[in-house]
């Protein structure tokens, strides 16, 4: 869930970018380690940041039949590994804001935040937990994605609430209006993306088993 | 007439027009070649006659009624019309060929013995039974081609649509596509293809439209449209050779004014025999 | 097609600098989020809808392109018009005074982000990042992607004609299941794609770096001047009116 | 001879041989068309030519000295063999036409204005000087394959390897590539591509070789091995239309034994010219 330019205060707006910063530069760190030693994998990465970008335009279903976009953290923590995301994602959010107008460059910070650190993170801890506890594989990764949705969700509504306080209920009260009226469309979008990332990651892997097979 | 189009209008985003004003007539159980150049909008044309598109304004007919672009209505259209791409890869999601194939019966809602049986129809009617099996990305082009078709027949359409069916298989492939393509049209199917090959057109298709500028500037036998180079020339083409040739033969007496021009290489070479004579 | 960017691409503005380009919208960004909102952001976004009106972006378009971000807008805004008390939520006037000028804010600064959008393609602001000091690899990463985006979705919009002329989109559970199948063939394809284009590279003596010559478009300090002062006017206005 | 392979030898990953002994020369300035069916291994063929890949066995020579694939061998041998693949979308990365072209003169290490002057260059020789400065995702599929093969061009290959290159392409297409590509021949190149068509064979090449299960079976003039009927056969390909066409008029008596045939259309309705008299 993108915040969208010129809505966080000039101080939100610089504080995201400073918290997100760090975790963009390590991500860049270890980009430039493995750039170095497989140069040819700027082009998979390349391909790999052009996938998420149309995972997120594409269109989902969605019950209110409102627009809604899938986040692709989870696929993305999940099949990337979460620390390369921070960059991929980043890249990925600078286009939205360039090409689509979807979020913003003073917002990237924020954003940023949400849907390459958090997400991808919450995603990718919830997966790996899960098949610890021995979860099928099918359900750890659908509880990934959807956490990892409803992570970015919850994280926009924090940081909008910070931004927005309510004037009698403070910033919980806040929270929980920024919470509720995105409900609406996160909730089920989270279950739709669980499910999707399900049957993305079932393809992939009856696609390995049949290339290994023939091989 | 099985599909027609009438007064198609299109515009791409840019606002340049794809479809301008375009008719076009299909009539049941024949072949009918839509030609024209690369970039021409040829597929945008195919995609309106399937309900994936949207006129801006214009309709299209289905056995005399035109069709709307509701939900169910359109659910209705496109299990009558089926298309094939030009690209297989974009039609092949399942894992192996027979799923893959299995997608469309299932989305008609019909039980799982009739959609294997579907299935093993559609795969056998295009001669690629032993494939069924077989994982999707491991295929070759041209076995790719004939399970994306295989995917479209299996939902039993009256036309299907082929965008560019030839494009990319050397000479064997297509001639054991257009076998199969022409099987099919026996048992009944009425078949509309795109394609920018006038040899093609002039070989294979009953009824030539030529596609220029947004518009059908010309419908009708391949004889009579292929042989109008000026038509053609606005399309940026040339008549086939095999008619530029019958049409020599014919100047120079060889040929009777009523005979029927050479459309392929056997009927070249007779042709020549007779000269001989 | 990415409307924004067909628009950058073949904007009047195309073959200006960079830097002047980059100056205004960005400037304008700036002044947005710095100026109180009436009548300081009003101004921007009027500078901004005529800046991009002049660069040749339709009006129809600029409005298509703002559609988007304004329902989120609007939406964040409403519930400022709503307070939570202890009987429950009540429409709050102050409140409501709040999300106005938070529209309006947004909206000059979204304009502002739309004209660097309809004017500069995404591209070319990468480069200009490069040129700032952002890492050659992760340059040459974003660029790739801008390119290969392109790519895939032509790919995707094609899988997902074909996917609808078999009637996998009809119904909410179908469709999620089409999606994930459209991306399931997506992702290894785009990966496939990578690895095609590291050959096609190779040949033309791809050594682990993809530098490539921009074209040069030099500053022209008359526009830089004419920019600055219209911003410094804005800032004016918006401060003393 | 300018390029030659000796006994190449290379399996895919699953076993399969897609070179088994393979030998092949290319003379200079000349035009080579490597014929063979979908499948057969020609892309893989021509990945040796230019050192993308190893074979088992074998040798590359180049001006008669054995190439190496050491980094700097290599990339002095890519310097002089370019290659042109047969998707534009695998070669083009960069966001503009001028950019892309860029790409090989400064991996050379070219200065900036000697990359600008080659980039100039290649465009004008391909004759797409006014696409510089045009997004790379905005261009057609044919120019696209114009901006790739100037993409190799501006490098100033000798030899200019080509993968398919009228595939995908309309007639005006195609002929616009071929008369371009012929300007290129004539300024020195020299150019080996790879078909499954045996009409542009017939219609372009000076000599071909028939690529048959990872061999090359017969390599020769046009008329001779376009004319065996059985090493086509094997292939899977007819001959020429054109060459069919022409050795029944040879056999007819109306063209002597030592006349030229018809390789294009002209020169098939000149040859009708001269029967009728």
């Amino acid at each position: 869930m993108h915040i969208m330019e010129g809505f966080l205060p000039v101080a939100h707006a610089v504080g995201w970018t400073v918290a997100s910063a760090p975790f963009v530069v390590v991500g860049a760190r270890r980009l430039k380690t493995v750039l170095a030693e497989h140069p040819e994998a700027r082009l998979s990465l390349g391909a790999a940041g052009a996938f998420a970008f149309v995972l997120s335009a594409l269109k989902l279903p969605s019950v209110t039949g409102s627009c809604s976009h899938p986040t692709g953290t989870g696929l993305g923590a999940i099949t990337m590994g979460p620390a390369v995301m921070s960059v991929l994602g980043t890249i990925v959010l600078l286009f939205q804001a360039l090409l689509l107008a979807h979020g913003g460059l003073t917002t990237l910070g924020a954003n940023v935040f949400s849907m390459a650190i958090a997400g991808p993170w919450i995603a990718w801890g919830v997966w790996k937990l899960a098949g610890k506890m021995g979860a099928p594989a099918a359900l750890a990764v659908f509880l990934g994605a959807f956490l990892g949705d409803l992570g970015t969700y919850v994280v926009t509504s924090v940081q909008l609430a910070l931004a927005f306080p309510d004037a009698t209920s403070g910033i919980l009260g806040a929270f929980l209006k920024f919470g509720g009226i995105f409900a609406i469309t996160q909730l089920p979008l989270a279950v739709a993306e669980g499910l999707l990332t399900v049957v993305v990651v079932n393809l992939l892997a009856s696609r390995q088993a049949g290339t290994e097979s023939k091989a | 007439m099985i599909l027609e189009a009438r007064g198609l209008h299109y515009a791409y985003a840019g606002g340049v027009a794809a479809l301008d004003g375009l008719d076009l007539s299909v009539e049941r159980g024949r072949r009918l070649a839509i030609l024209g150049p690369n970039g021409a909008g040829k597929t945008t044309l195919l995609m309106h006659l399937n309900g994936t598109l949207r006129p801006a304004a214009g309709q299209v007919l289905l056995d005399g009624e035109v069709q709307t672009h509701g939900r169910a209505a359109l659910a209705a259209w496109r299990r009558r019309v089926g298309l094939v791409l030009q690209e297989p890869d974009d039609q092949l999601f399942a894992p192996s060929v027979a799923e893959d194939v299995s997608f469309g019966p299932l989305n008609l809602g019909l039980s799982e013995d009739e959609t294997r049986a579907r299935v093993t129809e559609a795969l056998d009617s295009l001669r690629i039974g032993d494939l069924a099996e077989r994982p999707t990305h491991m295929l070759s082009f041209g076995q790719k081609k004939r399970v994306a078709i295989a995917g479209a027949v299996a939902m039993r359409p009256e036309v299907l649509l082929l965008d560019e069916p030839t494009a990319g298989l050397d000479q064997f492939g297509a001639v054991h596509l257009l076998a199969v393509l022409e099987k099919l049209r026996t048992g009944g199917a009425t078949l509309v293809f795109t394609t920018h090959d006038v040899d093609l057109a002039w070989a294979w298709a009953d009824t030539v439209a030529l596609f220029v500028n947004g518009k059908v500037v010309r419908q009708g036998p391949p004889e009579d449209v292929l042989a109008d180079t000026e038509a053609l020339a606005q399309a940026r083409l040339k008549p086939p050779l095999l008619l530029d040739l019958g049409l020599a033969a014919r100047d120079h007496g060889w040929l009777p004014p009523s005979a029927r021009l050479p459309r392929t290489r056997a009927e070249a070479m007779a042709l020549m025999e007779n000269i001989s004579r | 097609m990415i409307p924004s960017d067909r628009l950058a691409h073949t904007s009047r503005w195309r073959k200006r600098a960079l830097a002047e380009k980059a100056l205004l919208s960005l400037g304008l960004l700036v002044l947005a989020l710095a100026l109180p909102p009436w009548p300081g952001a009003a101004l921007v976004l009027a500078a901004a809808v005529v800046c991009s009106v002049t660069a040749g972006t339709p009006l129809g378009a600029l409005v298509r392109l703002a559609a988007g971000p304004l329902a989120f807008i609007l939406t964040g805004a409403a519930t400022l018009t709503v307070q939570g008390g202890p009987e429950g939520l009540h429409f709050s006037q102050a409140g409501a005074h709040q999300a106005g000028l938070l529209v309006l804010r947004s909206l000059a600064a979204v304009s502002a982000l739309l004209l660097l959008t309809v004017t500069t393609p995404a591209s070319d602001l990468v480069q200009g990042l490069r040129r700032l000091g952002l890492p050659a690899e992760v340059a040459e990463v974003a660029l790739t992607t801008y390119r290969l985006l392109f790519v895939l979705l032509d790919t995707a919009a094609a899988i997902h004609t074909s996917q609808e002329a078999r009637l996998g989109t009809v119904g909410w559970r179908r469709r999620i299941r089409s999606t994930g199948l459209l991306l399931g063939n997506l992702l290894p394809r785009a990966l496939d794609r990578a690895r095609r284009l590291e050959l096609g590279l190779a040949a033309r003596g791809f050594d682990g770096s993809l530098r490539t010559l921009s074209p040069a478009r030099p500053v022209r300090p008359a526009n830089v001047a004419i920019i600055a002062m219209l911003l410094i006017a804005l800032g004016g206005a918006g401060l003393w009116i």
